[in-house]
């Protein structure tokens, strides 16, 4: 479980880019969690804390009731256990060969040879890109890199993995296959925390909400409470994803994902 | 841009050993180097025709490739062959300035032209190795010759930056292209120094999004390489 | 105000030049000694010559790599791949045809020279093999006249206009000016040790050689030593 | 009008990025066209194309009538009549003040100091963006620095304006402000080119659609025949708009954008 208390954040301490934030992440119903907020609102600032990059101007993060703290073995422990992949997947990516990229977090931590090579097939595999495993990065789509990216980071299989606009520049395809592969990694126990400008892509994916605007937690809850709040979003510059619109202006139920609103109508 | 990178990626001979491709690249030297033209000429063909056949690019393309070079390949037997002599008939097409004559040396013709054949065909065979090599089997070679780690991890590093770079730098060149920045020869020089500074703080830009990259990978201040 | 005088003049030189180089038809590059141009022996002296400024290159690589944080080694390989790029950069249509700026100055301002010569070998390597320029039997050859010889003239061109007062803007000009002309000089120099006139000897070489390399790129080191003005200036600007 | 006849482009011969394209772009019924295909199918090289960086391996591109030439006099012809804005907004912005970079083209086209102001003026009004004009760009907000790179272009007052991903990291509002800047440039006779991966959007904004895969164009239509036909997309890797879901797997109505859906459900 990772706690935040009274968590603010400021580059400089006047100027406090997050606000006394203060929240519970990983209770039991909650598997996916959705950052969702406009631009400058802090989703990427508080993320840099939550993996100890940043360290909170006051407030305190907790992870598993230890407060963390900033020593350097801390802080491999803290990256082990909440693992982030960023927006660009260029500036991630150092090495030029798909495989030794994604060994590059375990040859860090001085893992043997093998057991590298088999958590690197592993992640590879499941996320689609075994085949690639040799192949130069720089001839890759945008879409495969940012696999590569995630594959980077899910081979340090930690307990909480961190996506900063994962489909940022995917096409159709690409993002379908990211809501997929959400999935697939929550189906096998994988927590996760998301953040992204898609309100489509976010109801469909996440169970939990946070909108955050200026620094501060404006609201929480489950995409329903969340994002029925017409005026809420509005006022936070956001949209309602056309499920919820379907629901409240033309009066059909609320349904979970576009999938299950067309299922429905098959089977009627 | 760098298609000659490509090329390496997917020729036919992609996977075969680098040690290997270096010992050919050395043989191959060694038969630019070595005295009979025959043997030379011989060489530049082969070569050039396992290339072609190998990467399977164009003629026209591999041609296009010594373009760049041509100039310098002629400026610089020029410069062996012209000479300055009081005696005529040392001289080919001579001309006189007073007393001194200016034209091609006779004696300096043979070795100009066996400059031009020995440079053509050591450049076919690296073109060869070029080609058929990719850089991640120079960076095993690299290895494998015991130069310093530091100095190959910057190697490995540079070569995948070089990427990120020509990509921005082709964009940033289309935008002021196409709201007339090279119009002049003026415009030119101030367009390409906003260029090149727009590249430096993406530098910077880079290095800030990297760090954050490399704290989440628990970079420990060494890339392995294997 | 003074400053933008010499610019101005600078710019006439430049245009008088582009106008006598456009006279002949030769096309100009930045230009390496290509494979196979040097007979054996000298490529390999060349490798011996350049061996100690490199190795010291590796020895500031190393310090520099120790003393700052662990990160460093990404911000070098990012500046050298932003040397690399700039130095592949054709600027069409400044003398007529295409040139490609050393880069040479910017990095000697960069780094100093030391490091340079590090950065600029695998610059070079990266050329001979991405890009087709130069070569590899040459690379000791190239090394010493861009990646050594270029940055000492420069930066020693350099730390003389500062000593002499000299304006900052107009330092960095010469600096990189005089780093990308004196690589042309050696360049000549190289050829004509290995080539004399077989009837006045070496210098008569040097002298044909300097007419070819060393005047024809006079033009192009003015273009670059403006470029690199022009990019510092807007770098301390920001 | 833009008309391209058996265009086909690659680096390389052997190797076509674009196959043979022959279109018609500015027939009376189309403001605002629409390029849809997924990664790689070939869109930017098309762009690039058009505005004659590249330039074509084979085939015409014919600009009112006269086959473009590829000398200098005439691209610059040929780049006044048609802007074009990249995806990127970062590399095409190149000084460090909002009005500086906005007048770079003029400039560069040396016209007079005052007409040069006028222009700038103009267009930072429209674009709603005066009051930045003299602010350093790299304090700007993505939509922000969109709207300058897209005022960069507007100055030149070409009748073609090309969008490359207008909606690319934009958060919902910035989004729905590039629609509503869009609807008013097309009021004022614009005719615009737009590519995105954003169904959604693309649907709400063009009237005239093709359909790009693997550097051929695969359909071309109003948005109803192009969407309709769900085989189609998914045969090329994108989406239904939801619009046209609704349409066709619920029986609603087939709305030309989503205020007229709930416009309509308003008014009954």
């Amino acid at each position: 479980m990772l706690e935040l208390k009274n968590l603010s954040f400021g580059y400089e301490p006047q100027h406090l880019i997050l606000k006394n934030i203060s929240l519970q992440l990983g209770n039991n119903h909650q598997h996916v969690i959705g950052l969702i907020g406009p631009n400058g609102s802090g989703k990427s600032t508080l993320f840099l804390n939550l993996v100890g990059v940043l360290r909170p101007t006051s407030g305190q993060i907790i992870v598993d009731g230890q407060p963390v703290k900033y020593h350097k073995h801390n802080l491999q422990a803290l990256r082990q256990k909440i693992g982030i992949v960023f927006q660009d997947s260029d500036q991630q990516l150092f090495y030029s060969i798909v495989q030794d990229d994604v060994a590059f977090a375990l040859n860090n931590l001085k893992y043997d040879t093998t057991e590298i090579q088999r958590r690197v097939q592993e992640v590879l595999e499941e996320l689609d890109i075994w085949p690639l495993r040799k192949s130069p990065i720089q001839y890759l789509s945008g879409g495969q890199k940012k696999r590569v990216a995630i594959a980077g980071i899910l081979v340090l299989q930690s307990e909480w993995l961190l996506l900063d606009e994962p489909t940022a520049g995917l096409d159709p395809d690409g993002r379908k296959r990211m809501a997929q592969l959400i999935s697939h990694l929550v189906a096998r126990g994988q927590k996760i925390i998301l953040s992204s400008h898609d309100m489509d892509f976010m109801y469909d994916v996440c169970d939990y909400f946070y909108l955050l605007n200026a620094g501060q937690i404006i609201a929480e809850g489950t995409k329903k409470t969340v994002f029925t709040n017409q005026q809420l979003l509005e006022n936070n510059k956001l949209e309602q994803p056309w499920l919820v619109k379907l629901h409240q202006k033309l009066g059909l139920p609320l349904y979970n994902n576009a999938q299950e609103l067309f299922d429905q109508h098959d089977s009627m | 841009m760098l298609s000659i990178d490509k090329y390496a990626y997917s020729n036919r001979w992609a996977e075969w050993s680098p040690l290997t491709k270096a010992g050919i690249w050395l043989g191959l030297m060694i038969l630019a180097f070595q005295p009979l033209l025959w043997l030379k000429f011989s060489m530049l063909v082969c070569v050039a025709i396992i290339t072609v056949r190998i990467t399977q690019v164009s003629w026209r393309q591999y041609v296009k490739w010594f373009y760049a070079i041509l100039p310098f390949l002629f400026l610089s037997i020029l410069g062996i062959v012209f000479t300055v002599s009081q005696q005529k008939q040392d001289l080919l097409i001579a001309c006189h300035l007073g007393q001194t004559y200016f034209g091609l040396s006779k004696t300096m013709l043979p070795v100009g032209a066996k400059i031009g054949i020995q440079a053509f065909s050591a450049i076919i065979g690296t073109y060869w190795f070029a080609l058929s090599t990719p850089f991640t089997q120079i960076i095993s070679l690299l290895h494998r010759l015991h130069l310093p780690d530091n100095l190959i991890e910057i190697t490995m590093l540079m070569y995948r930056f070089i990427f990120i770079f020509i990509e921005s730098c082709e964009q940033i060149y289309h935008a002021q292209k196409l709201r007339f920045g090279y119009d002049t020869i003026g415009l030119t020089l101030h367009s390409s120094g906003i260029l090149a500074q727009m590249l430096f703080q993406q530098v910077i830009v880079n290095y800030r999004k990297m760090e954050l990259a490399l704290a989440a990978k628990l970079y420990d201040g060494e890339f392995r390489i294997s | 105000m003074q400053f933008k005088k010499i610019l101005k003049t600078l710019l006439a030189i430049t245009g008088a030049m582009i106008f006598f180089l456009l006279a002949f038809p030769t096309r100009v590059q930045a230009m390496h000694i290509m494979e196979g141009m040097l007979p054996p022996s000298w490529c390999i002296n060349w490798y011996v010559i350049s061996a100690p400024f490199f190795i010291y290159g590796l020895y500031r690589l190393q310090k520099i790599i120790q003393s700052s944080q662990k990160n460093a080694k990404v911000m070098l390989a990012l500046c050298g791949a932003f040397v690399f790029v700039l130095s592949s950069l054709k600027l069409p249509s400044v003398t007529g045809s295409c040139s490609h700026p050393t880069g040479v100055g910017l990095g000697t301002v960069m780094f100093g020279p030391g490091v340079m010569s590090v950065i600029g070998v695998i610059v070079l390597l990266f050329q001979a093999l991405l890009l087709a320029h130069g070569g590899l039997t040459t690379l000791g050859a190239n090394e010493f006249s861009m990646t050594i010889i270029g940055p000492i003239v420069g930066f020693l061109v350099y730390k003389l206009c500062r000593r002499f007062k000299v304006n900052r803007s107009v330092s960095i000009f010469l600096c990189a000016m005089l780093a990308d002309w004196s690589t042309y000089i050696t360049t000549a120099f190289q050829l004509a040790i290995v080539f004399p006139d077989p009837h006045a000897g070496v210098m008569a070489a040097l002298i044909k050689f300097l007419g070819i390399f060393a005047i024809t790129q006079i033009p192009l080191a003015i273009a670059e030593g403006l470029l690199t003005v022009i990019v510092y200036n807007l770098v301390i600007s920001n």
